[in-house]
């Protein structure tokens, strides 16, 4: 039986089908879901995509995040099941408070696309483990609301416990705090990141292929867990 | 709030025949409101007349431009693609057995001046609605831009606005901007331009119509509640001169919902999968006045329409207030009785509101009422067709002689290697040549992931299907060309946008327009128009592809004077392998591979960007055009790109050799050695403009095989260099060399310069 | 210390789109009967010293408030404590 | 007519670059003497019946506002007219 991962619509959703695709390159099974389904349609893992969500209005993922299929989702997160958020769905993620921080306007204030490095400072979580620790990887970034703040005291805990996942190298694209462009919840099973790995996986229509590793990686995690030697949940406070 | 005491119903009007109308107030000639109590047999209501008034603006009625537009008809090659053309929401052109593709091009000129960001995000919201009227899932955008000095007070406003209002409406419905233009000319100080281009797609079978069709169906109003935006915005903003007094009148603009624009494509692409829909027309600046009689008279029906049903957002609105509202994100959808519960469900679905407003019937008039008494009872196709038609004056600008006989081509020119390479390196940082990035990376250009080519590259391209089927869309214009000579600026907007989709491998099949002009009852004006449409009739019928559909938009002036004839004219390509296609950048993988100058070159400087950046000078006859050279070079390019023997390519257009140099080093930071060919001084060699050019990289080991193909196609070919990756530099043999870092700061630095530090 | 607040809005007539969002999204809050929900801007401005209207209105007229689609006012606000 | 007024602010940690970039314009209208210049929302919301303050306080709390980088106030407010 292949695995099947969900990648979930919400009214202004937008990279949805392109989060599909990139699920389908990876060999899973895409499985579309609906914002009002009240369960996962027996997913194994979920995508929460990029775009606009309710126009993005209020604040990015502020009205999205009361959405009915996120309290299965919520359930789902918390016995470990894989959930990656991707721009937009990272803004839901940590609107829904299932991570840190919080997602503002770029500090230069423009909406910014661009082909960018990012180092993996984390590769045991569930969604990086494909890559070498330390990786570099070229990704897209295309977002308006995408600087990354939490108090000081969070950042030096998301820190010392290894939850920054994703690193911005070079010139920081929007602001973001100590570079960060995407962090894990403490088991490690719930990742969020603002650029677009999805929008990487063909030479054809990305700068590279180096995002199809995140897709890779969750489906060795669930083949891990399936076949009981699961250590991956835990992983990201040993960095 | 004071009752209302008397509803001006036809009733009333019958009765009151002497009421004194503000016909000319609402743009109405005197003879234009006499036609109109003929067709009716009395005065028209408050509502009737309201409805004239836009239906028989320039704006919707085309009444000046029509009798020039019908060359496109009368000129148009035989095509086999077309599915639809000129009459419809936007043109459709097949592109597979089973795929079809629609673009359209449209201004939203005046708001974006009034209110930059919401003017131009509803101007993509608008183009946006017509693509998805004719079926099809919008798929990509492109914005052709003009705006005024790049340093006066009032630009930076503008620009700021007019970019974030497209980069925010664009990017919240998801869909790539592929290309566009930004063109700083003082002309377009008050009257900036801002055209919006949609391209579509969907199966071949699910073309939608927009006649009313099957007396008994129901008309239903799908998407945003119904406000007082823009009242009056058609034909004051649209169709009036821009000035003081329209200021005082602050228009209320339109504001935008692309979160709701996006919920109604949706529910639309749905609506259509099911078969649910008998026929579909968007509502654009007029409104439901628009909707109503167009889809009526397309059908050559009639239509029962209770107006008190509209869901308003304010509830004082009166009829005829409803009937003009330019609210936005709104459908009008003909259903079928016993299809109209699921229609509503599938509406409820995505969260946008449905309402059945009344039905077809087979009586010729639209009857509209409001609260039991009639409002409207008029003949549907005296609206939308039978508008006046005028064959208006036309006279040679009494400029033009003394402009054309102060030539470019006499202006000193630089002639040492240092002032050459300064030359390069000043036009390179010239707001016009100068790097888009700033304005660009505002845009999505990879939300969807078919996005194959995007800016800076000559076209956009997007794969439409896995088999490797897609298309490449360019739009292009020159004013200045188009100052100096319409008929000739209009055909060479054409033949750059044929080969900005050329270089890129694919076949140019379909062409639309925008034609941006000045006040059309100026003589003059009107004359460039006419030789403009001309001109673009003419070339569309040399290239054998026709035009398919297109918006004109008059009255672009400030007070007496308008801005440059702007024709902005867009082209479609088809690629059966969008993985063969073309970059227009050298690459370290393509390290020694040898550069070719293809087409012919001759010292033209008038028109150009060299004589306007280091001279401020605007005069002469612009390059000469020679399509018949051009469909030779679209056919080579296409070949060569089948056999592979083309690493990169890239056209020249304005700024000549040394900007293509520029830009086709910069797009990788690969550098290029270049030598003056023997016949050629250095100035001609890098900052002519003439066209029909474009500069392609080959691997050496298929020269001959390339050369031998130029042959065959008779297009001219000179071997000017080879890609040196590890110079890290443009060199010009004998003359400079530009390291490439120097080069990219003069050409990157200048848009930042200018407008970042932001606004609220 | 007084400041100037400037609070900007949408004119009445205006589409805010926003608003409508938060007045659909507030049932699955459980929260019913709410008409209308506007946003709008609030500008929080410091002076080095007194604070000073008129300038404060002319900053809200130029710069903060665009006249075309929004009103504002101005006025001077003794800091308050924020009870969240 | 009686309306609630929910003013959201960013916290005073949190750099406000729409703030910054106002103070920084404020020398080209000609305006000196701004030391600080904050941006944060303003949202009226209006009840069917009477204003529910709670209710309100629980929308911002759940809504309006993030708490991770936003304060909030909440008050009832009287229409006053626009004074532009
Ligand atoms: N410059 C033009 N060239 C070709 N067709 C045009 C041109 N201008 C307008 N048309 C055609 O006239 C019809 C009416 O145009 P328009 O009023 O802009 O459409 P819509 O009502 O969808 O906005 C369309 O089919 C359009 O393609
Ligand atoms: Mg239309």
């Amino acid at each position: 039986m292949s695995t099947k991962i969900g990648v979930i619509t919400f009214p202004g959703s937008l990279d949805d089908r392109d989060a599909l695709r990139a699920v389908g390159l990876a060999g899973a099974e895409p499985v579309s879901l609906w914002h009002a389904d009240a369960n996962l349609r027996g997913v194994d893992a979920v995508i929460l995509p990029g775009g606009f969500s309710y126009g993005d209005y209020l604040r990015a993922g502020a009205i999205a995040r009361f959405a009915p299929v996120m309290e299965p989702l919520m359930r789902a997160a918390a016995e470990g099941m894989p959930v990656l958020g991707i721009c937009n769905g990272f803004q839901i993620l940590c609107e829904a408070h299932l991570l840190p921080g919080a997602l503002i306007r770029n500090q230069h204030m423009h909406f910014r696309t661009r082909d960018l490095w990012l180092r993996v400072e984390n590769h045991r979580t569930a969604w990086t483990s494909s890559y070498e620790p330390g990786q570099e990887i070229q990704v897209v970034l295309k977002s308006g609301e995408g600087r990354y703040v939490a108090d000081a005291r969070t950042l030096d805990e998301l820190e010392a416990e290894g939850r920054v996942v994703f690193r911005y190298l070079g010139e920081n694209p929007n602001g973001s705090q100590r570079d960060i462009a995407g962090v894990c919840n403490a088991a490690g099973n719930v990742v969020g990141l603002m650029p677009h790995p999805e929008h990487a996986v063909e030479a054809l229509t990305g700068p590279s292929t180096d995002g199809l590793g995140v897709f890779t990686s969750v489906l060795a995690h669930l083949a891990r867990v399936s076949s009981g030697t699961s250590t991956a949940t835990a992983g990201a406070a040993s960095r | 709030m004071t009752q209302q005491i008397t509803l001006d119903s036809v009733e009333h009007a019958a009765a009151t025949p002497e009421v004194v109308q503000p016909y000319a107030e609402l743009g109405l000639r005197e003879e234009e409101y006499l036609n109109i109590r003929e067709i009716l047999g009395r005065r028209p209501t408050q509502s009737e007349l309201a409805m004239y008034s836009i239906m028989w603006s320039e704006h919707c009625s085309y009444k000046s431009s029509k009798v020039h537009l019908r060359q496109f008809a009368q000129k148009q090659p035989p095509s086999d693609r077309l599915l639809a053309g000129i009459g419809e929401n936007a043109g459709v052109v097949r592109v597979s057995d089973t795929l079809a593709v629609t673009f359209k091009i449209e201004s939203h000129n005046h708001p974006s001046f009034v209110e930059p960001h919401q003017g131009a995000a509803t101007g993509v919201g608008g183009i946006v609605r017509d693509i998805l009227a004719m079926g099809a899932r919008p798929i990509a955008v492109m914005d052709p831009l003009r705006f005024g000095a790049p340093d006066h007070p009032d630009t930076r406003r503008v620009v700021t606005g007019v970019v974030a209002g497209i980069s925010q409406y664009g990017n919240s419905l998801g869909l790539p901007n592929i290309g566009g233009e930004v063109v700083f000319d003082p002309c377009y100080q008050g009257n900036p331009l801002v055209n919006a281009l949609c391209v579509g797609v969907l199966p071949v079978e699910r073309l939608q119509r927009k006649a009313a069709a099957g007396v008994g169906n129901v008309v239903v109003l799908l998407g945003a509640k119904t406000g007082r935006d823009g009242i009056g915005g058609v034909s004051v903003l649209a169709s009036a001169t821009f000035d003081e007094t329209s200021q005082q009148r602050r228009p209320s603009v339109q504001v935008g919902d692309p979160f709701t624009e996006k919920l109604l494509i949706e529910a639309c692409l749905e609506l259509y999968e099911a078969n649910l829909v008998v026929g579909i027309q968007d509502l654009g600046g007029a409104g439901l006045t628009c909707a109503l009689s167009e889809t009526a008279a397309a059908a050559g029906t009639g239509m029962r329409i209770y107006l008190e049903r509209v869901p308003l957002r304010e509830p004082s609105m009166e009829p005829h207030e409803i009937l003009a509202s330019e609210s936005q994100e709104r459908m009008l959808l003909i259903v079928e009785p016993d299809k109209l519960e699921t229609v509503l469900e599938v509406a409820r679905k995505w969260g946008v509101l449905a309402t059945a407003l009344g039905e077809v019937t087979d009586t010729g008039r639209l009857v509209i009422t409001w609260h039991g008494q009639t409002v409207v009872d008029v003949p549907p196709s005296s609206l939308a067709d039978d508008g006046p038609v005028y064959n208006r004056p036309l006279q040679r600008p009494s400029d033009l002689a003394l402009l054309e006989a102060d030539r470019a081509e006499t202006l000193p020119r630089p002639t040492t290697p240092e002032e050459l390479r300064a030359t390069v390196l000043r036009m390179a940082a010239s707001p016009n040549l100068a790097d888009k990035t700033w304005v660009t990376e505002q845009y999505d250009h990879y939300v969807m992931g078919n996005t194959v080519l995007a800016q800076p590259e000559d076209a956009g391209m997007l794969r439409l299907e896995d088999s490797g089927l897609g298309i490449a869309l360019s739009c292009d214009g020159n004013g200045r060309y188009t100052r100096l000579d319409p008929y000739n600026g209009a055909r060479l907007a054409l033949a750059e946008a044929y080969r900005n989709v050329a270089v890129t491998g694919a076949t140019p099949v379909a062409v639309t327009n925008c034609l941006n002009f000045g006040d059309p009852e100026d003589p003059a004006v009107m004359w460039q128009f006419a030789e403009a449409v001309r001109g673009l009739a003419d070339g569309c019928a040399e290239l054998g592809i026709p035009v398919t559909g297109g918006n004109v938009s008059f009255y672009n002036q400030t007070g007496s004077v308008a801005i440059h004839p702007t024709p902005i004219v867009g082209v479609l390509g088809v690629i059966d392998d969008v993985r063969t296609r073309v970059p227009m950048g050298f690459a370290e993988s393509t390290d020694g591979h040898v550069v070719f100058l293809l087409g012919r070159t001759q010292l033209e400087l008038s028109g150009g960007e060299w004589a306007w950046v280091t001279h401020g000078h605007l005069g002469g006859k612009p390059p000469a055009v020679d399509l018949a050279h051009e469909r030779r070079l679209a056919t080579l390019l296409s070949q060569a790109r089948t056999r592979r023997l083309l690493s990169a390519a890239h056209d020249l257009s304005e700024g000549g050799l040394a900007q293509a140099l520029t830009e086709s080093t910069l797009r990788r930071g690969v550098g290029v050695r270049v030598s003056v060919p023997a016949d050629l001084d250095a100035f001609t060699f890098l900052f002519s403009e003439s066209t029909g050019r474009v500069l392609v990289s080959v691997p050496e080991e298929r020269v001959a095989e390339f050369t031998a193909l130029c042959d065959q196609h008779e297009v001219p070919h000179t071997r000017i260099g080879v890609v040196d990756a590890s110079s890290g530099a443009l060199t010009v043999e004998g003359q400079f060399t530009i390291p490439l870092d120097e080069l990219r700061r003069a050409y990157s630095g200048t848009l930042p310069a200018l407008f970042s530090g932001t606004t609220t | 210390m007084a400041r100037v607040v400037v609070d900007v809005m949408l004119k009445p007539e205006i589409l805010d789109p926003q608003g409508e969002a938060i007045v659909n999204a507030l049932p699955r809050l459980g929260v019913t009967g709410v008409s209308s929900v506007r946003v709008g801007k609030r500008i929080e401005i410091e002076f080095d010293g007194e604070p000073d209207l008129d300038q404060a209105r002319e900053i809200a007229d130029k710069l903060l408030a665009n006249p075309v689609i929004e009103d504002f006012t101005v006025r001077v606000e003794q800091e308050e404590s924020v009870q969240p």
